[in-house]
């Protein structure tokens, strides 16, 4: 219940924080992974640097085509987006999907996404939106894809001191339908299984397919087989489940006592089917 | 490694020296004297702790009271004004919305707000809306029924 | 809970067999190793630091080696204990001759306790096999 | 609104009316254990065992001695010679273990308390906690009671290499015989899985002894404070009178605070020892641990039926997993499933045996309903199975065997006496309520379509208001003072401890209308052993049929009373009191309660043989059980694919005897449905072999949350108790104890096309989905 002491800092600036990471300081975003570990002693970092006060890093705005999300914007920022409800709303769904009414007000897209907890939400829909994440370190800036960024269980592209500073995702016009479909784990709330479907449509064709998956692996992936299998055809109940059969295949599954690997492979082609169904439905 | 915070509670300002490790739920009960946010778990997971911190419902066990310098913090004991309880306390109280309290003050804070983002939601909506609270007593029923109740009056 | 798992090694197996129960391999392969100190035959003691995303804690354990019959199998035990709890892993690897070098296969046992046990359910699993080939990356490099 | 607004005249028994205790509850001006500050308060962490068997090499607690802000630091050593745990249960040939307060020279369990570090705040207490180091030696451990009873499991207790602590029989009638004749047999085993109570305030013990006045002052989360204060004077070796016992305002109970638990001790020994306030609030993790659990049953079930469905013999042999160590009732809670196996059958013979293992486990106890859930949930799915076997509908069956009306008070097989009942009346109100016939129509148009559509019935009967004291291990009666004030306010100082269950109102309800006085007058205190006589406390749905019969009768004391002093102001010996009013009935003169009160006081014209004052107290024996019943009838639909069970319909029709306040029962019956569904459907406390807690905390520990519960529709028939005046049997169980077989008996008749005749609680979606996929598997096969 008690954390460990620790050394506290609270930059107003985004550079005066990296200097602080450089030196080793783990950073503290909405603390909601973080701050239960700490209390319980799993985690003890030495020193905090709180990216709480850095001015103008929770942004939601349009730019170039694209839709850029500052690292401290929360999950209750990113849900009630008018912008991102309107024009990206699989990253609006998904964040509804996190913890609760209170977690989404303090969780932050920059933390939860840094954490790369391998049942977390948002990654499923990072990777279906083929999302870029804009690293920053003291002396450097890169943007990787959300591909590139979940490496493994809790692993992820940040280099020691850097943090992601923003989220990328594209902008959706017409004729695409998004969704995300997650089997709860009811005790935590994290997901079992969640996939976020993304489907675009030219006349009766689907022109493009991306279908995130996050709880089944050691990370979210993109099932590219069942991608595949959808493109070019015209969505029937059967080709949905055909693409859905194939979306867990091969891939090594996590197993704990909420779920083995069997039933969430089993599961994640059934929330497939869910998810492409409801992404097709919603085509505009 | 103390620092200074002020905060405002309830309408009072409060500064005090914290230990950057103390929590917020502490500071509140332990420093300032306000025991209706309680402690039921420490994983962030039931609820009771919940106050209000510029306008959003938060998990007062899991942020540190130094994160909230500068906020401005209602709690439950800042519900009732004017010797005159809040609509969302009378209706837990008409409708039996509790049983043994505990998990009361993060019910009626959270109800706040589920409310103020949806003055009229369906059962569906305060369900889903109570997820990050716990009660052990009540099966939730009067809880929703509490909500409605709230919004009722609200809304009358 | 029950591991598995195999691994390919490009060396023949009696080399695979030596590397993997080399202090100085086992020191720089095992996640988090700070120290390895020999205490008996086959037998070391350990200090560990485990950092996984914000999870960090100190262990002081042992590794064991037993049950050894060259180049075709041994027993590897690793143990540690710190304040967050202590874990104990117990498996016997396989050397099987495959295309000009070794798959190395292991079944075993890994057993986690006190606060980690606690919150750690859903992570165990995962950690354990990223644990598992982080280790045996490095001991292929 | 759901609540009403009460007339003058009007009486406040049966009326809606809100509680009052919540002002202080919903403005969070309470007081629970952790709200207590006191000048000097110092604040105990305790060190506990990451292993479930060990022997401990050595414990250095240097380094956390050290620490700024560390006032003292006790490992078992200091407290060996302080006491022990107690267990209050008695059972012939019981091997009691001696429970420590810490460790001594090894650890039975995770959690097992091993040195108690004490600080000027929490924080540092718990640094300094983080500072002791403990060497252990592990071992195996055991934590499965079935593999705890095989030859050669590791003994939990060295001198016990069996793991037996006990064995238990009792029989009644001849149910060889009834075997012998059956027509058919039907045998199951049957898991009544380990449950977490998980009330939301965890446990906490403030003590501050005052050595100036010898004085011992304990505040503790507890539901039986006279109790914690005789015991934990007793084991220190404390003077009772001077032992002041306070539960302030307590955060839910569900049993786990039915209890004497080491804290409690160790908490007043080191105040006395280090002459200061301490304070110690149990973490969640710890209460996961280190408070009590409930069930853990392994039950073999046989049921011998007659061709017609008459059932005629029950065998049950309960494998009970005790945990490492006893608290208050650990052994005594099985033979409370024994006494219940009947259910509410007329089953004439019945054979049970009981075997009570040890496991390197947290203890089970009294988790609410404490055995009768276990019972209840047997014979209901046993019951079902006939049924099966015999293709008759589920409710034929159960109002085929019911005890029957004109048989009341009914002996039963195993030593009871039902106290009265109509036990068809709610199974056919629900029926009624849920549209029975309609809802088995539409199941066989949804089985065409290839649904798993399930209706589960559940009759369950509960044994109450604890109890006649021959069969209740601290006494079994309750206790009430009233008081009039001489302003005529009133006060009820009651033996029970109430801690949600709303007692505050329905007693002063109680009062109001005995007195005739307004509501508002009437204060209801409890908790407090320096205010309140002794008492039980709250437990085993008895705190209304006992407490509130030693409340009516004090009243009645009381009212002969004003009665008497009625008529000393009114000049008449013929003097009726009612409605708040002595009347002369000769005279129709009349005064108010608040007159009489003045003058018992003043004391004026006192007539001969007269005390002064107006005060009762009452302390009540019942003379038998009360035996409240019902029937839950629950539809459910289970998901083909994900195996995930949605339960479109709830219906709980309760027969809890007269109902003093509608609002506070129907709360009662959702609170103990919640967590009935609960053990149905998400609840366990799973142990590895290792004797790891690995549903430890809420990450894993499924609490029921708003968004996973029906609707309860709830529905009541009344059939009064003779066992009281107040025609009440007791509310608090019953949810619990009809909920868990009524949800498992539906998902099974969801999936009987399968040919599934019984399925283990939980039933999470995973275990159903595989059922479902093997049954599909083999049906394509075939």
């Amino acid at each position: 219940m008690i954390p460990q002491r620790f050394e506290y800092s609270a930059p107003k600036t985004l550079d005066e924080a990296l200097g602080l990471l450089a030196e080793g300081a783990k950073p503290l975003a909405g603390g909601m992974s973080l701050i239960p570990m700490m209390k319980l002693r799993l985690a003890a970092p030495e020193h905090l640097v709180d990216l709480g006060r850095i001015k103008d890093l929770s942004y939601i705005r349009e730019q170039g085509g694209s839709i850029h999300i500052g690292a401290t914007a929360t999950h209750h920022d990113v849900e009630s987006s008018a912008l991102l409800r309107g024009k990206c709303p699989l990253l609006a769904e998904t964040a509804s999907h996190i913890g609760d009414v209170q977690v989404r007000n303090m969780g932050t897209i920059g933390g939860s996404v840094a954490h790369a907890d391998p049942s977390a939400d948002y990654p499923a829909a990072l990777q279906a939106l083929e999302a870029k994440l804009v690293l920053k370190g003291v002396k450097s800036e890169r943007t990787v894809s959300a591909e590139e960024f979940f490496v493994d269980t809790f692993t992820t592209a940040l280099e020691p001191g850097e943090i992601v500073r923003e989220v990328i995702v594209p902008v959706d016009g017409d004729g695409t339908g998004t969704s995300y479909q997650k089997v709860l784990q009811p005790a935590s709330g994290f997901a079992i299984v969640g996939i976020a479907a993304r489907v675009r449509k030219s006349g009766e064709k689907i022109t493009l397919v991306r279908i995130g998956v996050t709880g089944l692996a050691n990370r979210a992936f993109r099932a590219t087989a069942a991608e595949k299998s959808l493109e070019g055809k015209t969505g029937s109940a059967a080709e949905v489940q055909a693409a859905a059969a194939v979306v867990a295949q091969g891939v090594e599954a996590n197993s704990d006592l909420h779920a083995s690997a069997d039933y969430r492979k089993h599961l994640a082609v059934v929330y497939a089917v869910k998810a492409l169904n409801a992404a097709l439905s919603r085509i505009a | 490694m103390n620092e200074s915070i002020t905060v405002t509670i309830n309408g009072t300002a409060y500064t005090h020296d914290v230990e950057p490790r103390l929590l917020l739920i502490h500071y509140l009960r332990e420093v300032v004297g306000l025991t209706g946010p309680h402690i039921g778990c420490e994983t962030s997971l039931c609820g009771a702790c919940t106050v209000e911190l510029n306008g959003k419902a938060v998990k007062s066990c899991s942020m540190f009271a130094i994160q909230a310098n500068g906020a401005k913090i209602l709690t439950v004991e800042g519900m009732a004004a004017d010797g005159k309880l809040h609509k969302i306390q009378e209706a837990f109280w008409n409708e039996h919305g509790l049983q043994c309290g505990f998990c009361t003050p993060g019910m009626i804070m959270v109800t706040k707000q589920i409310l103020e983002r949806n003055p009229n939601p369906n059962e569906q909506e305060i369900r889903h809306g109570l997820d990050g609270n716990l009660c052990r007593c009540t099966g939730y029923q009067h809880i929703v029924n509490a909500v409605k109740a709230a919004a009722r009056a609200a809304g009358a | 809970m029950k591991i598995s798992g195999s691994y390919f090694l490009p060396l023949p197996p009696e080399e695979a067999y030596k590397k993997l129960q080399d202090p100085d391999v086992l020191a720089g392969a095992m996640p988090g190793c700070e120290s390895l100190e020999k205490i008996g035959d086959d037998e070391y003691r350990m200090k560990m630091k485990m950092a996984l995303a914000s999870l960090s804690g100190n262990f002081d354990g042992k590794v064991r080696i037993t049950e050894q019959t060259p180049p075709e199998s041994f027993k590897l035990m690793v143990e540690g204990s710190g304040k967050v709890g202590f874990m104990k892993g117990e498996g016997v690897l396989k050397f099987t001759p495959k295309d000009a070098g070794t798959e190395v296969s292991y079944e075993g046992d890994v057993q986690v306790g006190g606060t980690i046990a606690a919150v750690g359910q859903r992570l165990i699993d995962g950690t354990a096999k990223m644990m598992i080939k982080r280790f045996f990356e490095k001991v292929a490099a | 609104m759901a609540t009403t607004t009460i007339t003058k005249t009007e009486k406040l028994v049966g009326k809606r009316i809100r509680r009052r205790e919540d002002p202080r509850l919903i403005t969070g001006t309470a007081t629970y254990v952790d709200d207590i500050k006191m000048p000097g308060m110092l604040y105990a962490a305790i060190l506990r065992s990451p292993h479930a068997a060990a022997k401990i090499r050595s414990i250095d607690v240097s380094k956390a001695a050290a620490l700024k802000g560390v006032t003292a630091v006790f490992t078992g050593k200091d407290t060996e010679q302080a006491g022990a745990v107690p267990c209050g249960a008695s059972l012939p040939g019981l091997r009691v273990p001696h429970h420590h307060l810490l460790a001594i020279d090894r650890v039975y369990l995770v959690g097992h308390p091993v040195a108690v570090v004490v600080a000027t705040d929490r924080y540092i207490a718990r640094d300094g906690a983080d500072l002791i180091e403990v060497d252990y030696e592990p071992e195996t451990a055991v934590a499965d009671p079935e593999k705890a009873l095989e030859p050669g499991a590791h003994a939990v207790h060295p001198q016990w290499p069996d793991n037996v602590a006990f064995t238990f029989h009792q029989e009644g009638g001849d149910t060889e015989k009834a075997f012998k004749e059956a027509d058919v047999i039907v045998k199951q085993r049957i898991v009544s899985q380990r449950l977490v109570p998980n009330p939301m305030e965890t446990r906490g013990v403030v003590a501050d002894w005052r050595a100036a006045e010898r004085s011992m002052n304990l505040y503790s989360s507890t539901q039986v404070p006279h109790l914690v204060r005789s015991l934990v004077a007793q084991i220190l070796g404390m003077d009772e009178n001077r032992f002041r016992v306070v539960a302030p305002e307590v955060g839910g109970g569900f049993g786990a605070k039915l209890q004497i638990y080491a804290e409690e001790i160790l908490l007043a020994y080191i105040s006395k020892k280090l002459q200061k306030p301490v304070k110690w609030i149990e973490s969640r993790r710890e209460n996961f641990l280190c408070t009590i659990h409930g069930r853990g049953h392994v039950d073999y079930y046989e049921l011998a039926a007659k061709r017609d469905g008459t059932i005629t013999g029950i065998k049950l042999k309960i494998i009970q997993d005790l945990g490492a160590y006893f608290t208050l009732l650990t052994p005594a809670i099985p033979t409370l499933s024994v006494l219940m196996m009947p259910g509410l059958y007329r089953t004439p013979n019945i054979s049970a045996d009981i075997v009570g293992a040890f496991t390197n486990c947290t203890p089970t106890d009294a988790y609410r309903g404490a055995g009768r859930p276990e019972a209840t949930h047997g014979i209901e799915r046993m019951v079902d199975m006939v049924a099966a076997e015999l293709k008759m509908d589920p409710a034929e069956i159960r109002l085929k065997n019911f005890v029957r009306n004109e048989e009341f008070p009914f002996p039963t097989a195993t030593g009871l006496v039902y106290d009265s009942g109509d036990y068809s009346a709610p199974l056919k109100k629900a029926m009624e309520m849920a549209s029975y016939d309609a809802l088995r129509k539409e199941q066989v148009e949804a089985r065409k379509q290839g649904k798993f559509m399930g209706i589960g019935l559940c009759a369950y009967g509960e044994i109450c208001a604890f109890g006649p004291s021959p069969a209740t291990p601290a006494g079994g009666w309750e206790s009430a003072t009233v008081k009039i004030e001489p302003s005529g306010k009133v006060t009820v100082l009651t033996g029970v401890s109430p801690h949600g269950q709303g007692e505050e109102t329905t007693f002063a309800q109680i009062a109001g209308d005995e007195l005739g006085v307004d509501i508002d007058d009437i204060l209801v205190s409890h908790g407090d052993t320096s205010l309140v006589q002794y008492g039980i406390g709250t437990f085993g749905s008895r705190s209304t049929a006992v407490g509130g019969t030693a409340l009516y009768f004090a009243l009645q004391d009381l009212k002969a009373k004003i009665k008497k002093f009625g008529a000393m102001l009114l000049e008449s010996e013929d003097v009726t009191f009612s409605d708040g009013k002595c009347v002369c009935n000769k005279t129709g003169k009349s005064c108010s309660v608040k007159e009489v009160a003045a003058a018992a006081y003043r004391a004026m014209k006192l007539p001969p043989n007269t005390e002064p004052g107006l005060v009762a107290t009452h302390f009540w024996e019942p003379p038998n059980f009360t035996f409240p019943f019902g029937a839950h009838l629950v539809v459910t639909e289970v998901d083909r694919d994900t195996g995930g069970v949605s339960i479109r319909r709830y219906v709980a029709v309760d027969d809890c005897g007269n109902i003093l306040n509608p609002l506070i029962v129907d709360g009662q019956v959702h609170g103990g449905v919640a967590q009935g569904i609960g053990q149905a459907l998400w609840e366990q406390a799973v142990y590895d072999d290792s004797g790891q807690l690995v549903t430890g905390e809420f990450m894993d520990y499924t609490m029921p949350r708003a968004h996973m519960m029906p609707w309860i529709e709830s529905g009541h028939t009344i059939t009064p108790t003779p066992v009281n005046p107040l025609g009440v049997k007791g509310v608090g169980e019953a949810g619990t104890i009809g909920a868990s077989p009524a949800v498992v008996n539906s998902v099974v008749d969801a999936l009987s096309p399968l040919g599934v005749r019984h399925l283990d609680m939980p039933l999470t979606p995973e275990k159903l989905w595989k059922l479902i996929a093997s049954k599909d598997q083999a049906g394509s096969n075939a």
